[in-house]
């Protein structure tokens, strides 16, 4: 399931919802995205997150259609919050659920890496020096591109 | 064609959206681009560096030789920078 | 933060307890281990785990100190339950935040792994054909010793 | 000597815990482990496989020629199934 969203999230009922009465699941991974305080130097005050409505919902429909053709999921969720978020709130939200630990962790880092560089969403700092678009990250790219080389044929 | 801008690209073009439309020579991904690039300096700027532009033909993203007519959706983006 | 415990715990209120006014925190990565209902071919009624009171603790509280001297966490919480459970209840729970994702998620795997195979827990089945006490899996052995290599000097 | 017994030794063994008087010629988990063995067949069998035995002296993972004495704190385990 995916979703986007102005609105925070409850991680509590989000995961319970995913896993009730699915007595398959041994092992659940989560990862959570929260907004820090600090860009390098500065202080942030704010990040706004804008996104293309229509395109982001398809991207991250499809990232979770390739994590459950790679894993044998029980359950799996993306929720990813758009809008102005203040240091401390929560951005995303990735679950993976499976029968055993590694295929819940590896997809878990498979939704959130194929996230961060497929799904169009942009940031946008407010620091004292005034608002920036966040640049993307080699390190997303290379974090991403492992996935890729174990499936150089998976679609983009 | 409607064209959608997002992020900085948006900011240089000076709009969110906008219907144009297309001259005959234009055919493919490239070739919009090379013709928006002309329309005025902010797409100048915009479009500058192609290799760090994302483009999407109808919500899915789509390579320079890709084709593109008068009833596609196409949006113009840097890199993305969720999660 | 380590605790053993028979009660069930609440996700979200760990999960924000443990996040809760620290804006360095960039990613949190948490793992929920779950009781399924089958064994092999088997229907499982329930299980039972027992542990070594005492040693548990320091086993659990010197596997997150560990975790902490490798990683740059921001927070981590390890809730281990102990007694009856039923499919479908959770037995584990694993968290680790830090500013960036990757740190995040090592070390919930590596807290998850070492406690698989150091902390003095023990699992017994309960099926049709009677009570049996688990096994321990090569797979775990093997998890556990990716982190190994990575630091041979390390404690056990 | 304080000695624990968990999960399946404890019930081949029949107690989940014992004080015992430790004899001279034991003074290291090895020696513990040949005094314990010939005690009886609930025992020879609990400690048949050395390699799976778990044995902690006072709450620390402990190897074969570690030495204990009498006010030690001794457990015997099979391998750890938690998580």
């Amino acid at each position: 399931m995916i979703r986007v969203q102005r609105e925070d999230f409850d991680l509590g009922a989000e995961v319970a919802a995913l896993t009730r009465g699915n007595h398959e699941i041994g092992g659940l991974a989560v990862f959570v995205g929260l907004v820090r305080d600090r860009v390098g130097e500065e202080n942030l005050g704010a990040m706004t997150l804008e996104h293309y409505p229509g395109m982001t919902e398809k991207a991250l429909a499809r990232i979770e259609e390739e994590a459950n053709r790679r894993w044998p999921l029980e359950a799996s969720l993306v929720i990813h919050r758009v809008g102005r978020l203040e240091p401390g709130e929560q951005i995303v939200l990735v679950a993976a659920a499976s029968a055993h630990r590694q295929a819940a962790f590896e997809a878990c880092q498979f939704l959130i890496d194929w996230l961060k560089t497929k799904a169009p969403f942009w940031k946008q700092e407010e620091t004292a020096s005034g608002p920036k678009w966040v640049e993307a990250r080699a390190g997303d790219d290379e974090a991403a591109k492992r996935w890729q080389a174990q499936d150089p044929d998976a679609a983009q | 064609m409607k064209l959608l801008y997002f992020a900085w690209l948006k900011v240089k073009i000076g709009v969110a959206a906008e219907e144009v439309a297309l001259p005959p020579e234009v055919g493919t991904v490239a070739e919009l681009l090379d013709w928006l690039e002309a329309r005025g300096p902010g797409y100048a700027e915009a479009l500058a560096d192609r290799s760090a532009l994302g483009v999407a033909v109808n919500q899915e993203y789509a390579r320079p030789e890709e084709p593109v007519g008068p009833d596609d959706e196409v949006a113009l983006f840097p890199p993305v920078t969720g999660g």
